[in-house]
């Protein structure tokens, strides 16, 4: 029987712009969340085609250098701070986080709100600095030029530190929702993955946040009293402040993968509708990455300036790091063996996870060893690293979360051709665009140049294609989702046929989530004993009938 | 494990709709409290890491400038801010005794002792504007030998100020706390808020703890 | 972690604890005023530091009921403490040891910075007003760098 | 700079390269065999268990423990190779030997300036001699940089107010390019340099006419050669444009209107004065951004400038 869309649900009741500003709905508060972080992400992927057309080649292009260094640090601080922190726990993980436990709302719903405007606070102010002509300092506001420089650092740092707060908030939340309010009979090893790797992120939120905000506010007193901690000309140490800003900066590059890692959890054993392999080892190794985060900003720093025998000692820990992140990599490729997978557009997404992560990965090591770090630091290999981590890691898994969960968030269904099609164009594009960085990063391209030498042309024309076919791919991602919910098909309560309390109750879900408290009958992931009916055909099965 | 099993308690009026019942409300707020204060901690840690660095650069300027500080205001303040402490733990108790006016005699109490530490901090402070020992670029003083020593004084102010904030956070919690209280909201069932207030105060004052010492004797 | 779920046990810790806990308080800032007075050389900071240490303790335990309540809370102050020590330890590991291989990156070039250099060189503390203990005078001409 | 390096790195031309490509082939070599694993497990597995039909009961094998231990162990045994290779390695990069030649590098906004044992300097490009150490002994003069050259593999930021060290043997001649890879402005990405490797003799005969106080020339011709291997011209033109600084073109006894409103004329106390203090009398409409020559520029030095600007009608 065709499934239809319930007639209320959280979206249109209650009714009214003033219902949405002062809702403490959990679901509606991930929407709104949903809705900012994709516009703030196409406004810094605008920038980036932007900046990466102005390297087309050397000399000027587009602008000159004082506009290109403002750029690059608008697309990174924008990216980071206003997207991709933001983005899985408080859009995707608000809306689902509740739903996966069996609870009715976050524990403390009003302080869930607060974040919300404390993100749209530091978003103005984050504006502000934008149009009254933007920093020129790269996104880590390094001293001391960014206590000399006269462009609009203080609002940027001003925002940063303001965003630090919504994201303290929602890791409190997480922190205290995850402890208190499982459904009964959800104990620790019977929760989601997805709500593992969400409690990971909520402790580095919480513990490494605070840092950056004291580091702010520091830098924020240096700019305007010169209190002399940070800048050399005033008694400081430049390279403190990189101590106090990888403290924060390093987990925060977790506080990025870490909820990833949970959607792909949930992706690779739902779409393949096979148990998870190793669940206790991927929900410690997220504990674990959790921990071992806070030991190993140092590597960032291996040309600095900063003791040997310190560097020596990060090299060290950093290498224990990325053991946790393989062992997943191991357990999911496992997750596939003599699994049923069906090849729809989630799976695609967390595919090609598994691809660019992998790599992103392996180039991590390459840093982490000492001597092959002093060549290739500061370089457009470091650029590649961490585009292939951050973009070919995160990005995937939440493009991979959204297109999986956006049946349950808005009850519709999205044209499955157009979503396969942009996904495969993306993939292109991104490796177009970032694996000839790595090359040129080996040359010794340093990074956030506006000219370059000729020798290196070749290649960054090369990636500047990439980058437009990149373009093009999100481009049409964000057409089919438009149409989608205009005009999308309704998808029915469970339409991939996937365990979970969230897929136990309506499409779009009514505002208390649940009309009977479920309760834990079955493991998250057992398709071995559970077998649900599907009511959406995957393509591949089109294919196959 | 929540515990839902438990027969339903009558769902009083101070239990939100999430919750199953007041003692999960009452430990989920103490558990927020707690990350809280976590965060808190490492907020002033960052600062206490830039003052055992400094320190440790600038131990002969660190010792001559420690001169400059007044051991025995800040050593009233020391008792000031511990006499809060015990205030506030008794008014906890006594609204857990379910005693509304000494209760409230207790928050005034602390609302008092946080008062003047506050009046005190503020004539160090105009002693030392005074002088001009201020911190980064404003310092003009020159009785204090050895480099940098606007450095002892920008980490002075900033800890000290923003101790200071978080004392004037407390009051405002505190004042709530008093209006709710002479409003019957609290009972000795339902008192989480001021438990929850208690919790923030006594980590303002742990933080006093340790910068007496180590901004004032510095030996 | 199973937090304890006995129901509506509120503990009521008695006047006669929180009083002496108050009194230990004062008697211990009492007592790190005086030692203050003496010099033990490198291990002032350590006395400083244990004797805080030791009325925080007392002050976590029994104002903020951490001796009473769900271990989960001691589980969280006990690992901010530990996050702090990590980031104070390994960041000193660096600027403790930057000058182990190369005396000459020991120093910062110029000891003072910018702003002292059209400044008269360190008077005797005379203006300084009560409670202050005047610097020890110092002759004029001596460089004001250490 | 051609790139007939090795798996993508720029030529090897420094002892030290030695050091750091095979462990960076090792790392490639490991990796893409790990990678190519991976992806041949994924790509056998998403075919052969390729949804087909109707939903069926999955296996529920998810534990192997003996398999689990071994991808856990084994990469960790892998990179502590690494990390020990990569540990062996650095200590070469910093401890420089003792009978290194030590030159000074000064970075600042946007040219590195070096200054050799002897008195000699250069703006830009470093003269070095092949096959003997170098040692370099540098700081900046106001932001961030970092001295970065590709081919030797060597990278080491430049603080203000605060000495970094780095070293090299070079082993082939040649000219190599530096780069500045610390972000510091609007021109980092034009910081850039060339490290002259010469022979032995020719360095010394470089050494010698470079460091030389001018014997053979004017003091207006050595005041010429000063004014480009003093970086004057990086903000002083010549032909009447103003830059950063005034122009020399007719500077010399003109009378200019100075910020603090009095009004000087150019002569050679003033000229003196400029480079000793710049900052005491800064002519309006420019920055005190010019860095003092107090201790750099020696008596006869600054003469042959006096005696150069004064040549500029």
């Amino acid at each position: 029987m065709e499934p239809t869309i319930p007639q209320t649900h959280y979206l249109n009741s209650p009714k009214g712009l003033k219902s949405w500003l002062f809702t403490l709905d959990h679901k509606r508060i991930g929407i709104m969340y949903f809705a900012a972080i994709m516009f703030f992400f196409f406004f810094a992927g605008l920038l980036a085609i932007i900046l990466r057309t102005e390297l087309l080649n050397p000399g000027r292009d587009l602008m000159d250098a004082e506009a290109y260094n403002r750029f690059f640090t608008l697309h990174g601080a924008i990216m980071i701070f206003l997207f991709i922190i933001p983005s899985i726990p408080a859009a995707l993980g608000n809306f689902l986080l509740p739903l996966m436990i069996g609870a009715k709302d976050v524990a403390f719903p009003r302080l869930n709100l607060a974040s919300w405007y404390v993100f749209v606070g530091g978003a103005i102010f984050g504006i502000y600095s934008l149009i009254s002509g933007g920093a020129d300092t790269g996104w880590t506001f390094y001293t001391p030029y960014s206590t000399s420089t006269t462009s609009s650092v203080s609002s940027m740092l001003l925002a940063a530190f303001i965003l630090g707060f919504s994201s303290i908030f929602t890791g409190l939340n997480f922190i205290v929702t995850i402890h208190k309010l499982r459904a009964p009979g959800q104990t620790w090893f019977k929760l989601p993955l997805m709500v593992w790797a969400l409690y990971a992120t909520a402790l580095i939120q919480v513990l490494a946040t605070p840092v950056l905000a004291i580091t702010l506010v520091l830098l924020l007193l240096e700019r305007t009293m010169g209190i002399g901690i940070f800048d050399p000309a005033m008694g400081g140490d430049p390279v403190l402040y990189q101590h106090f800003f990888w403290f924060y900066s390093h987990p925060a590059v977790y506080i990025m993968i870490l909820p990833g890692m949970g959607i792909i959890s949930e992706l690779i054993s739902h779409m393949s509708h096979r148990k998870i392999f190793g669940y206790n080892a991927i929900a410690y190794s997220s504990f674990g990455i959790a921990l071992v985060s806070f030991l190993v900003w140092g590597h960032h720093m291996f040309t600095s300036g900063q003791s040997e025998l310190a560097a020596v000692i990060f090299s060290f820990l950093t290498f224990f790091v990325g053991i946790p992140s393989g062992v997943k990599v191991f357990n999911w490729v496992m997750t596939l063996y003599k699994g049923s997978i069906s090849l729809a557009t989630p799976m695609l997404y967390a595919l090609s996870f598994l691809v660019l992560f992998t790599i992103g990965g392996l180039t991590g090591i390459f840093l982490g060893a000492l001597s092959v770090d002093i060549h290739v630091h500061d370089t457009y290999f470091v650029v590649a690293h961490f585009h292939y981590v951050m973009m070919g890691g995160t990005v995937m898994a939440l493009l991979g979360g959204i297109h999986f969960w956006w049946p349950k968030m808005f009850g519709k269904r999205y044209n499955e051709f157009w979503a396969a099609t942009s996904a495969i164009i993306i993939f292109i594009g991104f490796n177009m665009t970032f694996f000839t960085q790595f090359i040129l990063g080996a040359q010794g391209m340093p990074r956030r140049y506006y000219t370059y030498i000729d020798q290196y042309q070749s290649l960054h024309v090369f990636s500047t294609y990439g980058a437009w076919v990149l373009g093009l791919g999100f481009l049409i991602m964000a057409i089919y989702f438009i149409h989608s919910l205009i005009k999308g098909k309704p998808a029915g309560n469970n339409p991939w046929g996937a365990i979970g309390f969230e897929w136990e109750t309506a499409s779009p879900p009514p505002t208390e989530n649940f009309v009977t408290q479920p309760v834990v009958t079955h493991g998250p992931y057992d398709y071995d004993k559970v077998l649900i009916p599907r009511e959406m055909p995957t393509r591949s099965e089109k294919v196959a009938r | 494990m929540a515990d839902h099993a438990k027969t339903h308690a009558p769902l009083d009026e101070h239990v939100a709709h999430h919750f199953t019942d007041a003692e999960q409300q009452r430990e989920s707020s103490k558990l927020g409290m707690w990350v809280f204060l976590l965060t808190e901690v490492l907020f002033f840690g960052g600062l206490f890491c830039a003052y055992a660095i400094y320190r440790s650069w600038y131990p002969e300027m660190f010792h001559a400038a420690h001169k400059a500080l007044d051991v025995k205001l800040g050593f009233i303040n020391t008792l000031v801010l511990i006499s809060s402490s015990v205030t506030m733990a008794l008014a906890i108790r006594s609204m857990q005794l379910g005693n509304k006016r000494q209760t409230m005699y207790h928050l005034f109490a602390t609302l008092i002792f946080a008062a003047t530490f506050l009046v005190i901090k503020y004539f160090e402070y105009s002693h030392k504007f005074h002088l001009g020992q201020l911190p980064g670029k404003y310092y003009t003083y020159t009785g204090i030998e050895g480099s940098n020593p606007h450095v002892f004084f920008s980490i002075y102010f900033v800890m000290t100020g923003l101790h200071g904030l978080h004392v004037i956070g407390g009051m405002i919690a505190i004042i709530i706390m008093l209006v709710k209280t002479s409003r019957d909201r609290f009972n000795a069932l339902y008192y989480n808020p001021i438990e929850v207030t208690g919790l923030y105060w006594h980590l303002v004052d742990l933080i006093w703890i340790f910068l007496f010492p180590l901004l004032y004797l510095v030996s | 972690m199973t937090n304890q779920t006995s129901h509506a046990h509120h503990h009521i810790t008695p006047l006669k604890i929180y009083l002496g806990i108050g009194g230990t308080l004062l008697v211990f800032t009492v007592i790190t005023v005086l030692v203050a007075g003496f010099d033990f050389g490198p291990a002032n900071i350590l006395i400083a530091l244990l004797i805080a240490g030791f009325k925080a303790t007392l002050v976590a335990f029994f104002f903020m009921h951490l001796w009473y309540d769900n271990k989960l809370f001691f589980v969280i102050f006990a690992s901010s403490l530990a996050f702090l020590a990590i980031f104070i330890g390994l960041t000193m590991y660096d600027t403790e040891r930057r000058a182990e291989l190369d005396p000459i990156k020991e120093h910062p070039i110029e000891a003072q910075a910018a702003m002292y250099k059209n400044r008269p060189a360190v008077t005797g503390g005379a203006a300084a007003s009560h409670g202050e203990a005047t610097a020890a005078p110092v002759d004029t001409n001596a460089a004001p760098g250490h | 700079m051609d790139t007939t390096g090795t798996l993508f790195l720029p030529p090897a031309n420094s002892t030290l390269a030695s050091e750091v490509d095979p462990l960076w082939g090792f790392l490639f070599w490991s990796s893409t065999i790990m990678f190519a694993i991976v992806m041949a497990m994924i790509a056998f597995f998403v075919i052969k268990y390729r949804r087909r039909g109707q939903d069926t009961l999955t296996t529920g094998n998810a534990h192997n423990a003996p398999l689990e231990i071994a991808w856990t162990v084994i990469p960790t045994i892998l990179v502590m190779i690494i990390f020990i290779w990569g540990f062996k390695s650095y200590i070469k990069f910093y401890v420089a030997p003792k009978d290194a030649l030590e030159i000074n590098v000064t970075g600042q906004k946007w040219f590195w300036s070096f200054d050799y044992p002897g008195g000699a300097n250069s703006v830009s490009d470093i003269t070095v001699p092949v096959g003997k150490p170098v040692k370099l002994l540098m700081s900046s003069k106001d932001v961030l940089h970092s001295f970065y050259v590709p081919n030797f593999r060597i990278k080491m930021d430049v603080l203000p107010n605060r000495y970094t060290t780095a070293w090299f043997e070079a082993t082939a001649v040649g000219d190599y390019q530096i780069f500045c890879t610390e972000y510091c402005g609007k021109g980092h990405s034009e910081m850039l340099g060339k490290v002259k490797v010469v022979g032995e003799r020719e360095f010394a005969e470089w050494l010698e006419k470079s460091s030389g106080m001018g014997e053979g020339l004017s003091l207006e011709e050595f005041g010429a050669q000063l004014y480009k291997s003093r970086a004057c011209n990086t903000c002083h033109t010549l032909d009447g444009k103003k830059l950063v600084g005034p122009t020399f073109k007719g500077l010399f006894g003109r009378e200019e209107a100075m910020t603090d409103g009095t009004r000087l004329v150019a002569d050679e106390n003033y000229l003196r004065e400029s480079m000793l203090d710049p900052k005491a009398h800064i002519v309006n409409g420019y920055d005190p951004v010019m860095p003092t020559y107090q201790g750099i520029l020696k008596d006869r030095q600054i003469d042959a400038l006096i005696a150069f600007i004064k040549a500029q009608q």
